[in-house]
């Protein structure tokens, strides 16, 4: 669902003037899409770099840096016909040679990335190649449905051969000027490490996608990132006319704004909500140690069934946000599945007879239930953001599920690390963490969770009929029969319970009223090409 | 004979900076030896789609996989040569990155520091005897009591997001300053405050005063050309001690004013065990400790002859110490 | 110790001329002198005097007593519990039922205050004692020559790191938690109580009355015990508890930088933490916290200083 | 012109510390205040220049400067007869004048305040010419010095050049000698006489009245802040009154020797060492070739003490005079062995104590440390340890002395005797102390008291030698007196022999057998005391001795204790 705003503007575009657009991360290291998985990477370079199509909220694709493109009968070959007026802001030419030498760099070991190289396949994908100037062939060893909406993304935007040779792969992720070097509507012009990212104008940019209101060279002169990791500073600088726009709000934040000061843009990103991840197999490594409660799936249902998540949503983000139900966002295109909503309701009750019937019957004298000596115990420990709302959430949950005899323990530790891997081999010694997932492809989010070899499979679920309809779901191109396929994993995820949802991913931009033209992306990052600022 | 002085505390100085530096380096580096976890994780996430080989090949490319004696050996060796390795997060060359945070950090610290010695000497002089100086006692050591980031917050809640008067976030331009400065100089300025007073009320109180003042010396007089000077001079050690606690005190005002500084890089260094980014950031801070040190020590040897001799030190020395309160100090 | 003297010994009888070198012994000493015959007020009478100053001191000392409460049996203050969280009552401004008002998951502030008062104050007692006792000793063996050049220098290191860049670091190393924060903020400070201490041991060593306990055969390690130590002591101990201040301030800044006490159990510094993105519309839950940081470091400021004159005075 | 003050009364809150006091002071003529320590000398002379504590109330019937009258006069108004007519010459040389401002600065300031008109070099050339009548040499490169590179005369000097800077009409002199050796002591003297030659006033306070009789006019004797006595200064000193003036001037040092006589009245206890019959022959205290040196900053050495020797026989007292900085502690500390010697030895009772062993033979100290160290061995503190008691000290600060936190008795206690209650009650007896003053701490003390607690703990372990380093310089002079009488009755009655240090030779000679006197570290002098002050042969002791005979020129005819 997207609010406010709408993409077009009002009035006539006024050339000039630079836009300050504040966000919450730092982008030290980040700053190499290739590399990078973290929003903040996206965020900041839409604007600078261009990928090869682009895809509308309702998973539509369009033409961009390529301007057409075929898809082989068994979905194995992509050829794709690029633009041959696209020049990069160091003066290369955009061809197909420059293109190969983007996935080369994607996939070549060095750049060790951490999403995109997933994205478009992985294993599956087989090559890129030039079979003309301007002509791209990219083959895959099995169909991969997704592969057109991760091209989509700005973790696959192209840079400059120039740019990707000239420099190590360090110089690349620390980036800078003359190194992030790509060929969107603004360049970068500066980075003050720690403060700010300085776009300016690209002014001979002419090749939008069609989705682009605007078909030429952007009308601000500029645009500034600024980082400003507290909330109460980004909410700070926009009421201050510090910074035009900025993201990263929470709806409190919002309603601390006031909706009549700004334009807001809320977008529920697509992909996998902010979700507990519950943990299957606890103690892998040390099975002498029992597996973890969650091996038994009438505790996770119960955990599911125990907690009261519309009235924690409510209480701790305020009246902006529904809970959701599914582990796919509604925005996710050809999968979301209505059918789910309303299936795992707040019912005590009923998760208190579950975890009579797994043995979980006795109570200690604080009111915890105990099996064979052993509390109901389960430490969740926190991934990377604790913004207190979030907190806050936890901290209702733990009380829900005090009630049914369940101690919830949220650990927020920076040694997250050594729960996670020793010695290069995954340990996950925890029973919960948290995090999201954004991704315009259900297979993005899913297939990386649920995936017996899934890259963030950390409930370690390994249930081939799982890994079957996922590969079902990605040799399809009928996306009616997709969508009834996730459908199923959806319903299957509520049965079995490897992640709960806990509230939507929206991402929230404001503007000033000033501030027009603004367009945004499926995940609601902003994009500036078309935005001016009215003199008003 | 002036000369001499100079040139002897020039070897006192050279001399004792090499030995701190020395061990600054040497006790970072332990520390973050013994710190568990590797910083290849650090660099490369812990997702499992990172395969070993790159993980190896960078622990090579970071000489981590060394021995730690000739790992130590490049952590002294290479800054001599002006080479401090690239920061394992940021993927930069350590000296750009202190280069392009170290020089907002020491605005702010040069800012809060003239700030808290301004507010000092006019509360001090203003406030001499009579109901004012018992209020102004109550107020610094209400002063010296907020913590920094409190009054951070404090001072951001009012002026920038309410009254809209300064801006919320950090850079460089003064008015950006103005607040973070305020931050850190409150508490020190109400120290320095009561450190002055306590070096006026004692000076004031030596026989040589007694004789200006039967010179037919006003007060004021008696500030201006003789107790002043005094209470500076003891004063100057205490503003010498006092940077260490600034430095810790701009990592707390950089968080909350997200401001770009050292202390932020400082702080994201030591969660990250980024160690070529701690070693210099230690070796920055040492040095800035050794030349404030000897900055001060200059100065004091100007304002008061007596610190001349060493004997003069010597004594001098037990004295701050006896009448400062160090811990304090640092803490300011 | 003449400068905290200095603070209030205007009125101590004989000024500053006090010592040894005026040469104007300050008794009658006549060919009676066997006899108490004096006739001046000494010290004793001097103390006995009552200020109306000792009003804000006697505040401040019933302002302890409750924190010490808070400390030993908060519930006696705060029945409720600091940690339960209630999504019916978020960020509820200050009111009756909640005289602090309420944080964003619907805890009472003023019982998280009350409750948070013992990890913030336990953290700052044992990292200061730890400090203190660690000063001493140093400051004790630090006589002989070669032993104080190394230790001297050694200090001199450990005072180029800045102290909450100390704890940060040790915080790193060890992890989170008040154990680790605690041993942090102690090694931080440990260099400046060392160098304390070896000043003290100085003062001491170099005083008549080891003079006197050598001319007299006392063992080395005897006067180090009888001599040294005790007069050691008192001038540090009681700048120890004005240093306290800083070291519950710098816990709490470790747990407002997320590296101190982790949530949900309360400490002040977190709290302080937790309410600074709220400041706007729930300004009570940061601002009651710092405040009573504030005052629990005023009041045993207040306490120690007065403590330390009280010394000082003792002994001239 | 006339100062004139009368029924001056200054209280602290309700006590009052002086009442009802009043004097004129005439251009050309000298009051002195005189009286015993707290008496109130300083706070009645401070009244004359407006400089009265701020805590302290002030009433006069008459406070007349000139014709102003400044009974209800502000600080404005003080600041203009500060310094212009009346001008204070404070006691503390060392730390009267500014010591972070260079000298010739700090005697402009008068002329800064009060002839703002003066141009810079007007003013400079106003210092030289004060600096030179004050008798500093070489004025020009001292003006640019700092007070701490100066010497304690020149200091003073430098002191009285800025107070008579503005040219006023009196000088305050408050104890103008006190702290000073007795050669300056005598500089100091001549230059405030000439001054009032000059024809101005002076008020001197002190409670040294050798100072007095050569100064003095007119003589106010007080006491606890009331006038007990006044007169011409040759009235009262010749033929005192009161009692307090008699005790004043019994404690003036006069060179004639203490004798048992002195203090015959208060020996009667047979308790120890009287049993002592032996021979005096066999010193008990012998050094050799003690040589000691310290090494000067910034490169260089000093030898503080240099090639000393001393023999000290029972029942004797050896003084030891010389100018501060001549060594005498450093050879004190030697003697106590708490200083280990470059080279030379000590025989304390015939048997080694301190030095190396085979040099003790030798008796010259050949060469410094560390060779042959197998044959030579040095005496080690453990083979001391026990003998500890045998030697004591009496220092001069006996308030440092003692560990502040403990009782008188715990003081005496820590002997190596470790007497018990019992004897601790002798021996406080036994320096005239009364045994219930055990229970109190040191702060709890007059100085006096002090001191005899002090003597009391040195003499607990029966020790042969009593070493005594300046033990009555921080006393004053009444108190002084009855110290010495004190040491005197001990040597008689104990036997113990004494190592009597001081700067003073006047308090040196009144109860020493012989003199050693000491300059730069060596012994320039020694000999038996008659000799030595009746027939000096150095140089040294002639200007000691100089200094001395002028400043004592209380006639000796006046009533002595005893006599
Ligand atoms: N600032 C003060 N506050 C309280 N009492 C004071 C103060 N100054 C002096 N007195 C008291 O006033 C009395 C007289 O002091 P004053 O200094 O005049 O003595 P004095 O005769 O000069 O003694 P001395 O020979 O020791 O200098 C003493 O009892 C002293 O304790
Ligand atoms: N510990 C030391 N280190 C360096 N120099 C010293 C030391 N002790 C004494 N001296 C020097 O040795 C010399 C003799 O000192 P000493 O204290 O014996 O003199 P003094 O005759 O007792 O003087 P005073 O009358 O001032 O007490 C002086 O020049 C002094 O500066
Ligand atoms: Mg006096
Ligand atoms: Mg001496």
């Amino acid at each position: 669902t997207s609010t406010g705003a709408d993409g077009a503007g009002s009035g006539e575009p006024v050339d000039g003037g630079t836009l300050s657009f504040a966000i919450a991360s730092d982008l030290e290291g980040l700053l190499d899409p290739h590399s990078s998985q973290f929003d903040a990477t996206s965020t900041a370079l839409r604007n600078v770099f261009d990928s090869l199509v682009a895809v509308t909220p309702d998973g539509e694709v369009h033409p961009w840096l390529a301007s057409s493109w075929t898809i082989s009968e068994d979905g194995l070959e992509y050829v794709f016909q690029l633009r041959d007026d696209v020049t990069f802001h160091d003066g290369e030419p955009f061809d197909a040679a420059a293109a190969v030498a983007n996935f080369d760099h994607i996939f070549a070991p060095e750049t060790a990335s951490a999403k995109i190289a997933s994205d478009l396949g992985g294993d599956r994908f087989a090559g890129a190649e030039a079979t003309g100037d301007h002509e791209l062939t990219i083959r895959l060893s099995e169909p991969f449905a997704p592969l057109l909406s991760a091209l989509s993304t700005t973790y696959a935007g192209m840079y400059s051969p120039a740019a990707l040779a000239g420099h190590s792969q360090d110089e690349l992720r620390a980036g800078g000027a003359g190194i992030t070097v790509g060929s969107g509507p603004f360049s970068v012009a500066d980075l003050l490490v720690g403060q700010e990212l300085a776009l300016t104008k690209n002014p001979d940019y002419a090749w939008p996608s069609d989705i682009s209101a605007n078909p030429g060279a952007a009308h601000l002169d500029g645009v500034t990132i600024r980082f400003i990791p507290e909330e109460a500073g980004r909410v700070g600088a926009v009421q201050s006319g510090e910074t035009l726009v900025a993201t990263d709000l929470t709806p409190k934040a919002l309603e601390q704004i006031g909706r009549d000061a700004v334009t807001t843009q809320l977008t529920t990103a697509p992909g996998l909500p902010w979700s507990a991840i519950l943990n299957w197999d606890r103690n892998a490594l040390h099975p002498e140690s029992g597996p973890g409660v969650f091996a038994d799936v009438r505790v996770r249902q119960a955990f599911q069934l125990g907690i009261d998540l519309d009235a924690a949503v409510q209480a701790a983000f305020g009246g902006g946000l529904e809970r959701p139900w599914s582990i796919l966002s509604p925005t996710t295109p050809n999968a979301y599945d209505p059918a789910v909503e309303g299936t795992w309701a707040h019912d005590p009750a009923r998760a208190e007879a579950l975890l009579d019937e797994a043995g979980w019957t006795e109570r200690d004298a604080e009111g915890y239930r105990v099996k064979d000596g052993q509390r109901l115990h389960i430490d969740w420990l926190k991934w990377i953001d604790g913004n207190e709302d979030k907190v806050a959430l936890v901290n209702f949950l733990i009380e829900d599920l005090k009630q049914i005899g369940i101690e919830l323990v949220y650990e927020e530790t920076d040694a997250y690390a050594d729960r996670w891997r020793v010695d290069g081999v995954n340990v996950y010694d925890w029973d919960i963490t948290d995090w999201s997932f954004s991704s315009i492809s259900a297979d993005g989010a899913l297939r990386s969770h649920l995936s017996t070899e899934g890259f963030q499979n950390a409930s370690r679920v390994a249930d081939p009929e799982i890994d079957r309809l996922l590969d079902e779901a990605v040799a399809t191109t009928d996306p009616a029969e997709q969508a009834a396929i996730y459908a199923k994993i959806q319903e299957w995820n509520v049965q079995n319970v490897a992640i709960v949802p806990l509230f939507p991913l929206q991402t929230a931009v404001v503007m000033a009223p000033s501030v027009q033209g603004v367009q945004f992306d499926s995940f609601g990052r902003p994009d500036f090409q078309g935005a001016w600022i009215t003199s008003a | 004979m002036r000369d001499v002085w100079v040139v002897r505390a020039l070897g006192r100085w050279i001399s004792q900076g090499a030995l701190v530096m020395w061990g600054a380096v040497t006790l970072a580096f332990l520390l973050l030896k013994a710190v568990p976890g590797d910083p290849v994780d650090t660099i490369l996430g812990t997702s499992a789609s990172v395969p070993a080989e790159t993980r190896q090949a960078l622990r090579t490319d970071l000489g981590l996989d060394l021995p730690l004696w000739q790992q130590y050996l490049a952590a002294l060796v290479r800054p001599l040569t002006g080479d401090f390795g690239v920061s394992y997060r940021a993927r930069r060359p350590v000296l750009d990155l202190l280069a392009s945070h170290a020089l907002p950090t020491l605005w702010l610290t040069l800012a809060a520091l003239a700030l808290a010695l301004g507010l000092a000497y006019l509360l001090a002089a203003v406030t001499r005897r009579g109901v004012s100086r018992r209020v102004a006692d109550v107020v610094e050591l209400v002063a010296i009591s907020s913590p920094t980031f409190w009054i951070a917050l404090a001072l951001a809640q009012w002026f920038a997001y309410r009254l809209k008067w300064l801006p919320v976030t950090g850079g460089n331009e003064a008015t950006r300053l103005i607040l973070p400065a305020i931050a850190l100089a409150i508490p020190m300025a109400g120290y320095f405050a009561q450190l002055l007073r306590d070096g006026l009320d004692r000076a004031e109180r030596e026989p040589f005063a007694e004789t200006a003042r039967a010179r037919g010396l006003s007060r004021g007089g008696l500030f201006a050309r003789h107790t002043l000077r005094h209470s500076s001079a003891s004063l100057l050690t205490v503003v010498a001690f006092s940077l260490g606690g600034l430095l810790g005190g701009t990592v707390l005002v950089e968080n909350v004013f997200a401001r770009q500084g050292l202390g932020r890089v400082t702080l994201d260094a030591i969660i990250n065990r980024d160690l070529p980014v701690v070693l210099a950031v230690t070796m920055l801070s040492a040095l800035v400790f050794v030349v404030v040190n000897a900055l001060v020590d200059l100065i004091a040897m100007f304002v008061d002859p007596r610190l001349r001799t060493i004997e003069g030190r010597r004594r001098s020395v037990r004295e701050a110490a006896e009448t400062v309160d160090p811990v304090r100090t640092a803490a300011a | 110790m003449s400068g905290t003297n200095g603070v209030n010994s205007a009125n101590g009888a004989n000024g500053a001329n006090e010592g040894t070198r005026t040469g104007s012994a300050r008794a009658n000493d006549g060919p009676d002198a066997g006899t108490t015959g004096t006739k001046r007020p000494g010290p004793p009478a001097r103390r006995s005097r009552i200020r109306p100053a000792d009003l804000g001191l006697w505040l401040c000392i019933a302002f302890l007593a409750l924190v010490l409460t808070a400390v030993l049996a908060p519930s006696l203050l705060a029945p409720g519990d600091p940690i339960a969280a209630d999504s019916g009552a978020v960020l509820l401004a200050p009111s009756a039922d909640h005289p602090l008002g309420t944080d964003a998951s619907g805890r009472d502030v003023y019982t998280r205050i009350v409750h948070g008062a013992r990890a913030s104050l336990v953290v700052g007692v044992t990292a200061t004692l730890a400090a203190l006792v660690v000063g001493l000793c140093i400051g004790l063996i630090a006589g002989a020559r070669p032993v104080d050049t190394v230790i001297a220098r050694g200090t001199d290191v450990l005072l180029a790191f800045p102290s909450l860049l100390v704890a940060l670091a040790i915080v790193a190393v060890f992890g989170a938690g008040i154990q680790q924060v605690t041993l942090g903020i102690a090694i931080g400070m440990i260099p400046l109580y060392v160098r304390m201490g070896r000043v003290q041991a100085k003062l001491v060593r170099r005083s008549g009355y080891m003079t006197a306990a050598r001319v007299l055969g006392v063992p080395a390690w005897r006067a180090a015990l009888v001599h040294m130590l005790p007069n050691m002591a008192g001038p540090l101990v009681l700048m120890a508890m004005i240093g306290f201040g800083s070291a519950v301030s710098a816990a709490a800044g470790l747990s407002f930088l997320g590296l101190g006490l982790q949530p949900p159990e309360p400490e002040w510094g977190l709290i302080i933490g937790e309410g600074r993105n709220r400041l706007a519309d729930a300004w009570w839950v940061s601002t009651f916290a710092g405040l009573a940081l504030i005052a629990t470091v005023v009041a045993v400021t207040v306490v120690g200083r007065r403590l330390q004159l009280r010394w000082d005075r003792g002994r001239s | 012109m006339v100062i004139e003050i009368d029924g001056l009364t200054i209280r602290f809150g309700r006590r009052t510390v002086v009442e009802d006091i009043g004097f004129t002071l005439e251009p050309g003529r000298c009051v002195a205040l005189v009286g015993e320590s707290g008496a109130g000398k300083s706070l009645s002379a401070r009244a004359a220049i407006g400089l009265v504590p701020e805590e302290a109330t002030v009433h006069a019937t008459t406070l007349r400067i000139g014709d102003r009258e400044l009974r209800a006069a502000d600080d404005r108004a003080w600041q203009h007869v500060r310094g212009r007519t009346v001008a204070l010459v404070t006691q503390d040389s060392q730390n009267a004048l500014d010591p972070l401002r260079r000298v010739g600065d700090e005697i402009a300031e008068p002329l800064r305040i009060h002839e703002p008109g003066l141009t810079v070099d007007e003013r400079r050339e106003r210092v030289l010419e004060l600096m030179t009548r004050v008798g500093i040499p070489a004025p020009g490169t001292r003006a640019l010095q700092f007070p701490g590179e100066l010497s304690g005369g020149l200091r003073q000097r430098a002191l009285i050049a800025s107070a008579l800077a503005a040219e006023p009409s009196f000088i305050i002199a408050d104890e103008p000698t006190t702290a000073l050796d007795t050669i300056t002591r005598r500089l100091v003297l001549d230059l405030l006489a000439a001054r009032k030659r000059e024809g101005i006033g002076l008020l001197v306070v002190s409670h040294d009245l050798g100072v007095v009789a050569e100064l003095a006019d007119e003589v106010l004797v007080l006491r606890d802040g009331r006038v007990v006595e006044r007169g011409a200064a040759d009235d009262v000193l010749r033929a005192p009154a009161h009692e307090e003036t008699r005790a004043l001037l019994a404690a003036v040092p006069d060179g004639r020797r203490i004798t048992v006589h002195d203090v015959a009245d208060a020996v009667d206890d047979p308790a120890s060492g009287a049993d002592d019959t032996t021979s005096d022959t066999e010193p008990v205290l012998v050094a050799r070739g003690l040589r000691k040196g310290y090494a000067l900053p910034g490169g260089g050495a000093v030898d503080a003490v240099a090639d000393v020797y001393l023999e000290l026989r029972r029942g004797t007292t050896l003084g030891v005079v010389g100018e501060s900085g001549s060594g005498k502690s450093t050879l004190a500390r030697l003697l106590l062995a708490i200083e280990e010697p470059d080279a030379g030895t000590v025989h304390l009772g015939g048997e080694p104590w301190l030095g190396r062993l085979g040099a003790a033979d030798v008796g010259t100290a050949t060469s410094g440390r560390g060779q042959g160290r197998g044959r030579v061995r040095a005496v080690r503190e453990r083979d001391r340890h026990r003998r500890r008691g045998a030697i004591q000290l009496v220092q001069q600060d006996a308030f440092g002395s003692f560990d502040p936190r403990w009782t008188v008795r715990r003081i005496v206690r820590e002997s190596p005797a470790r007497p018990d209650d019992r004897r601790i009650d002798e021996l406080l007896r036994l320096v005239d102390l009364d045994p219930a003053l055990g229970s109190r701490r040191p702060w709890q003390l007059s100085g006096g008291q002090r001191q005899r607690v002090a003597i009391a703990r040195a003499i607990a372990s029966d020790p042969s030698v009593l070493v005594a380093d300046e033990p009555v310089s921080a006393l004053d002079a009444t108190v002084q007196r009855t110290v010495l009488e004190l040491f005197v009755r001990l040597r008689e009655r104990l036997g113990v022999a004494i190592v009597f240090i001081s700067h003073d030779l006047g308090v040196v000679e009144s109860i020493s057998d012989e003199i050693l006197v000491m300059q730069d570290g060596e012994v320039v002098e020694r000999g038996p005391v008659d000799r030595v002050v009746g027939a000096p042969e150095h140089e040294f002791t002639r200007r000691l001795l100089a200094a001395r005979s002028t400043e004592l020129g209380v006639p000796s005819r006046v009533c002595v204790p005893g006599e």
